[in-house]
């Protein structure tokens, strides 16, 4: 059955195609595309295509008061939207000089781990789907939801908390919610060893992901990779050790390598990383209710609120890498000028071009996900 | 590095394990909607009652999803601060953050735990919603996200304002509050949401929330300018005003007003008096316009009035029967609340664009109604209420039985007389408060102590003076005393006064709201006294105008009648200020405004 | 190790004409430099002081100064610090020079910038549109660019008139201040 | 006190030896029309300002006059009067210790008003004792009925008396 108007189509003798991931296909969502070229079923080059989906964030901020961009910046990225609210916070209390009451910095570290433990479920279930795993996305996005559970409680949202603002939080922790939190953490911890059954121990994961999308650490560090994907290739680095922010001097917990920099060591990291997170949850656990004190400091009427002139450059561990936000006041109401340094812009565009040459057609999507980038991010 | 055993290959009888799942509990979700947290921020309530209109959720919503709408029926009150508009929300905007719930100034409105909204495209105006107390479809459901103490991001709290101690201020005429530094000016300025209701109530409409605003930015000479746009007299009322504005203030429902007072006074006094005169000419016109007014009494109201015609070209000569400017204010408010430099200020301001004031004039003794009449284009009576009211209880008419206005009048002026060792004032409003502490200071001056005695008529959850007033008067060593009914001035055989029999007042108002007191005959005191002032009410000297001419007015219940701009029944005469509204200085100022304008019309018409 | 590293930055850094440094605290530093000595002062920060990683290079536009503001954060794994390299250039041409030669993530960023604000690096591997392919208008991010007014103009909002509304308007009541109103 | 009120005094007396209630109202229509007469003939008198007062307490007793001669001549009037009583006004004291002046040429405001009180709380204090000293009947309710109605006079009097007098409100001055 062909339509009455079909011809066929000579191809170039070359045997070159062009495939186009994205939008639509099923292993990438957003709007942001990945364009490869084809001989056979290898990569001979592939391109990044920036898609629109949130767009103009930078811009829209340079138009809002100091606290409207609370709303805002959560979106920038969807699966872990707290550190984003927090760099921006960071930033506003660096050039407003805020001290943020020690309260405040504990339940802005407990949100940011419980946002990393939903993000990587999310990140190694998106993962799984692209090989054919979809038990494991299930699954992860299904835990996920009960960490959402808390957000919405905690913040009055379950994506956007808008949580965060500058000089601390927005409310105070509810009652029985570190208990619930608690039995979360309980429970997610029972739940590893199913993950590690199903997809970490899985020896089709394994093959499947061994030395796909593979980098050295020297390719890494040239090419500006950071987080889970730069521990990956062996270096302990993590923001939260090696430029504490908040009260993560005071936490302990480990940095998980991997040596292989390929797709499988990613997603170990991040398996690792959950067991870390749950770590630093129960010490928060542990000695946020012995933290007395306000949750915010006391800031200006937003609506008359001038943030003193100056510039500052404030980094957070996102579960994707590094997230940084420097922001410029000329002493205005608004931002003179707010440049959002995300993990995934980096990450999808110039490092997953590197990585894919070469790659197989079939492995395309692996590697986007192994890189865990954001594509909200991306199209910024 | 932790052991995670993902890395060992397992048995091959690891597929088994899944059958361990057959014994975990399946997992079902209702169809119905889950539940809401207890502080979700879902659709919008807003409790009409208390949301007064003002706006400021509108400005903080950084989706531009928020619609003012006005309300028919809905109570609408400047005095009060309330206005008849309610936020409506544009759910295709709305984002859910919740700024609006954590900066009403009321806290009206809040979220609920409603999350639910389905509709067809043809129905997509139901997205845009008129929150109220029941919910975007009627339904009850709890409230989500609603106004903490902690999420409260209006400031509730004023500056505190510095004041001498009583200690240093209690035996001399100083000014006792400090005015606020300039740090101070501007986190107070910043407590602002600029709503507009201070705007709104004030009777000569001060733009305020724009002079707030430029102080906050710094720029005190653009606050002065913002200031004289409709108050030439702001050295006064930055001190002495009734502040009409801050009972208005939307930051005022939950917390303190903003010190809207203090900030005029702030940027009065941060701007010199010579800058402020160069301010306050901008816009004066190039031209002469050859017309001639008269205005009798160089109080607020005739002074406001004069330098609006000043500023128009005309030809401005103000008549005052004392020997300084300023009436009521430099004549009735004593030095500690106002010094007298400041008033000075502001009225030089006036005279310094051509304003002529003829000291010791008094019209209808020194010069006639109809010589001003004849001689000039318009007349505007602006004497105010200069005499005061006397009890006529027994023994009232003995000559230590004085009138407050007259003895302030006296004290102002320097004039010597005997200060009383014992006084009792008859009054609870500003006016015995002014005179109590007044002689109060004298007393500590003369005779090392405080024996002075306010018996008001007034309980104190009715108490006409302000609580701040009452509170200074008691660190000064003065006794309030409240419900108390005066009933005789008690005069010795001899005939020397002393004292004053009061008895208790049992309510003062009826059911309606009237003043109607009822008394306890059984609860009668005494209160020793070798002088008693009265300081229970003021009146108007019409006796200017002479019988000629008050019978060719028009009154209204004693009042002077005049129409919407102050005009009264004589085309050429206009009346402003106490005399026809009562006491209250920036009203004397918005009616000398009002004049001014209703004149300048007329001339206009007249050529 | 490190602490003494930074001594020896603050030293270096000192030593340099037309540099003008001040550290914040012990992790970060602010540089500024001229823009033609920049490229050497990153050689030498990446060769000699282990600032390897680009953070990232943020565009600031001064319009009222004409110039625009280039920041390079530059980190250093070894010396735990980050060092931000400001410079400025003419905002006319706005033509600069690329740093792919040191830093390779570079590229992207220059690429970005150059989307935004038009302003084009010499020796940049790709200076292609990245998100704008249908826009031909001026680089958004530019001050002189209203995002707002533009898409007010190009864009229909959703004008809602529900049945509540038209009973307010019957009683004398209805929209008094519209959100634009007051933005 | 004026001859006025000496006169009323005398009259008040005459009313005590009445019985029937025609009689009775014939009396107190007398009154009224008495003060309506002498409030008229005050008018001219006062300034022109302050004319508005008088001429309302002319009216005030005027529409006593009237409401008293239709009465009268209502066959009714027992049911009437019945019905009026039964939430008797209570007096305020107020006026008790305003001193009643000579009104002179050119009386003020304070003074009228002053003299206004004193004369409902005459008529007042009269009605009040004859009512107190007659048998429960239907001449009992006509005084008590009178009373009342000079009671609720002379309060809305006391008010306006605070008004005018008592206008010191939270001025500056």
């Amino acid at each position: 059955m062909r339509p009455e108007n079909y011809q066929a189509k000579n191809h170039p003798p070359s045997h070159e195609f062009e495939l186009n991931f994205g939008p639509n296909h099923p292993g990438i969502e957003g709007n942001y595309a990945f364009k490869v070229k084809l001989n056979g079923d290898t990569v001979l080059s592939a391109r990044a295509d920036g898609g629109y989906l949130h767009r103009g964030f930078e811009k829209l901020m340079e138009g809002r008061l100091w606290i409207q961009n609370i709303a805002l910046v959560p979106r920038i990225c969807v699966p872990d939207p707290v550190p984003m609210e927090v760099c921006y916070s960071l930033a506003i209390e660096e050039l407003g000089g805020l001290e943020v009451p020690e309260r405040a910095q504990w339940i802005r570290v407990m949100q940011l781990e419980m946002s990393r433990l939903a993000a990587h479920l999310f990140a190694f279930g998106g993962h799984a789907a692209t090989t054919g795993m979809y038990t494991t996305m299930f699954w992860g996005v299904a835990d996920r939801d009960l960490i959402l559970d808390r957000f919405e409680e905690l913040t009055g949202g379950r994506v956007y908390s808008i949580y965060n603002i500058p000089g601390g939080v927005r409310r105070e922790v509810p009652d029985g919610f570190l208990e619930r939190m608690s039995s979360l953490l309980d429970y997610l911890e029972s739940r590893l060893p199913d993950y590690d059954n199903l997809f970490f121990r899985n020896q089709v994961f394994i093959k499947r992901a061994r030395d796909v999308g593979a980098m050295t650490q020297e390719q890494a560090l040239k090419w500006g990779v950071t987080g889970p994907n730069l521990r990956a290739t062996g270096l302990a680095f993590d923001v939260r050790r090696d430029d504490p922010y908040l009260v993560y001097d005071q936490l302990d917990f480990e940095i998980p390598t991997e040596p292989g920099g390929d797709a499988l060591s990613r997603n170990l990291v991040r398996r690792s990383e959950l067991k870390q997170s749950i770590r630093i949850l129960r010490q928060v656990i542990e000695r946020l209710p012995s933290i007395r004190g306000p949750i915010r400091c006391p800031i200006p009427n937003p609506l008359a609120w001038n943030v003193p002139a100056g510039e500052s450059y404030t980094r957070v561990e996102s579960s994707k890498g590094e997230l940084a936000y420097y922001v410029v006041s000329t002493g205005g109401d608004k931002p003179y000028r707010v440049h959002v340094r995300g993990p995934s812009s980096m990450h999808a565009v110039q490092v997953l071009e590197n990585l894919a040459v070469g790659s197989r057609l079939e492995d395309v999507a692996q590697i986007m996900f192994s890189l865990d980038a954001c594509p909200p991010e991306v199209d910024r | 590095m932790p052991d995670i055993p993902y890395k060992d290959k397992g048995s091959i009888l690891g597929p088994l394990k899944t059958l361990g799942f057959f014994a975990r509990r399946p997992v079902t979700e209702p169809f119905e909607p889950r539940p809401a947290a207890d502080s979700y921020r879902g659709f919008h309530v807003n409790d009409w009652e208390k949301c007064i209109g003002c706006s400021t959720c509108q400005k903080v919503c950084d989706n531009a999803a928020i619609t003012m709408v006005k309300i028919p029926g809905l109570p609408e009150d400047p005095v009060l601060g309330v206005r008849n508009e309610r936020p409506a929300i544009d759910y295709g905007r709305c984002c859910w953050c919740g700024l609006c719930v954590d900066i009403c100034p009321t806290g009206s409105i809040s979220l609920t735990t409603e999350y639910v909204h389905v509709c067809r495209e043809n129905e997509l105006d139901s997205y845009f919603v008129l929150p109220d107390p029941n919910g975007i479809h009627g339904k009850h459901f709890d409230k989500g996200w609603d106004k903490t103490a902690d999420a409260d991001l209006v400031d509730l709290h004023q500056q505190p304002m510095g004041e001498v101690e009583p200690q240093q201020r209690d035996d001399n005429f100083d000014e006792i509050v400090h005015g606020f530094t300039s740090q101070q000016a501007i986190i107070e300025a910043s407590r602002c949401v600029q709503c507009g209701m201070c705007h709104e109530s004030c009777p000569t409409h001060m733009n305020a929330p724009e002079y707030i605003r430029a102080i906050w930015e710094g720029n005190a000479e653009e606050a002065v300018r913002q200031i004289y746009r409709s108050n030439p007299f702001s050295h006064v009322c930055g001190r002495v005003c009734t502040r009409r504005c801050e009972t208005a203030c939307s930051i005022g429902r939950r917390g303190d007003p903003v010190a809207i007072r203090w900030l005029k006074r702030y940027a009065m006094d941060a701007v010199s008096d010579e800058r402020i005169r160069e301010i306050a000419a901008e816009g004066k016109v190039d031209y002469i316009s050859g017309k001639k007014i008269a205005i009798i009494g160089a109080g607020p109201a005739g002074l406001t009035a004069a330098y609006d015609l000043v500023k128009k070209g005309h030809d401005v000569t103000v008549f005052e029967a004392l020997d300084k400017p300023g009436g009521m204010t430099r004549y009735g408010i004593p030095e500690y609340r106002l010094p007298y430099d400041r008033l000075d200020a502001d009225v030089e301001v006036i005279t310094s664009l051509g304003v002529t004031i003829q000291y010791n004039t008094r019209i209808g003794r020194d010069i006639g109604m109809d010589v001003l009449e004849r001689d000039y284009d318009a007349v505007v009576v602006a004497i105010g209420l200069q005499q005061g009211r006397s009890t006529r209880i027994p023994g009232s008419d003995h000559k230590q039985v004085r009138k407050a206005v007259k003895l302030l009048r006296k004290i102002t002026q320097g004039k010597p007389f005997k200060v009383p060792r014992t006084a009792v004032v008859i009054g609870g409003g500003n006016v015995a408060m002014d005179i109590a502490r007044s002689l109060a200071r004298l007393q500590k001056q003369q005779y090392g102590e405080v024996r002075m005695t306010v018996a008001a008529l007034e309980d104190f959850d009715h108490f006409l003076a302000d609580p701040e007033e009452v509170t200074e008067a008691r660190e000064e060593g003065v006794v309030i005393l409240d419900s108390r009914g005066p009933k005789q001035c008690l005069v010795d055989e001899n005939g020397k006064l002393i004292g004053l029999a009061t008895l208790g007042v049992v309510s003062i108002f009826d059911q309606d709201g009237r003043f109607a007191p009822r008394y306890d005959d059984s609860d009668e005191q005494v209160h020793q006294a070798d002088m008693v002032i009265e300081s229970i009410g003021q009146m108007t000297d019409v006796s200017l105008f002479g019988d000629e001419l008050t019978e060719r007015l028009e009154w209204n219940r004693g009042r002077l009648r005049v129409d919407e701009n102050g005009r009264t029944s004589e085309p050429w005469l206009w009346s402003a200020g106490d005399m026809v509204f009562g006491p209250d200085v920036v009203h004397a100022v918005a009616d000398g405004h009002r004049v001014a304008a209703g004149i300048e019309e007329y001339l206009g018409v007249k050529q | 190790m490190s602490k003494e590293l930074n001594i020896w930055l603050d030293n270096l850094l000192s030593d340099i004409e037309s540099v003008q440094f001040q550290r914040r605290n012990s992790r970060r530093v602010r540089v500024d430099v001229g823009s033609e000595a920049l490229p050497a002062l990153l050689e030498l920060l990446q060769g000699r002081a282990s600032y390897v990683h680009l953070s990232a290079i943020t565009c600031v536009d001064w319009i009222e100064d004409g110039q625009f503001e280039l920041v390079y954060h530059v980190w250093s794994y070894e010396t735990r610090s980050l060092v931000s390299v400001h410079t400025r250039i003419p905002r006319d041409p706005g033509v600069y020079l690329s740093i792919y030669d040191l830093y390779q993530p570079a590229a992207f960023f220059e690429r970005d910038i150059h989307e935004m604000y038009g302003l084009y690096f010499e020796g940049s591997p790709d200076m292609e549109k990245f998100i704008l392919t249908e826009w031909n208008g001026p680089p958004p991010m530019r001050k002189d660019f209203d995002g707002e007014a533009f898409v007010n103009e190009h864009f229909h909002w959703e004008q809602y008139h529900p049945q509540w509304l038209k009973d307010l308007e019957e009683e004398g009541g209805g929209i008094t201040v519209r959100p634009e109103d007051v933005r | 006190m004026s001859e006025h009120g000496e006169g009323h005094s005398a009259a008040y007396e005459r009313i005590r030896s009445k019985k029937t209630l025609g009689e009775i109202l014939e009396v107190a229509t007398s009154f009224e029309k008495a003060a309506f007469e002498f409030y008229t003939a005050l008018i001219p008198k006062v300034s022109k300002n302050l004319r508005y007062l008088v001429e309302e307490l002319a009216g005030e007793e005027q529409g006593h006059y009237e409401l008293f001669t239709s009465l009268a001549g209502n066959p009714d009037i027992e049911s009437r009067i019945q019905d009026e009583i039964k939430t008797p006004a209570e007096d305020r004291r107020f006026s008790d210790f305003v001193q009643l002046p000579d009104l002179g040429d050119h009386p003020d405001d304070q003074a009228i008003l002053q003299y206004a009180l004193g004369r409902e709380d005459a008529a007042m204090k009269q009605y009040r004792e004859l009512a107190d000293s007659t048998e429960p009947g239907p001449v009992h309710d006509l005084f008590e009925y009178l009373a009342k109605e000079e009671t609720l006079h002379k309060q809305e009097l006391e008010k306006q008396y605070y008004e005018i007098v008592y206008s010191g409100g939270p001025g500056n001055g």
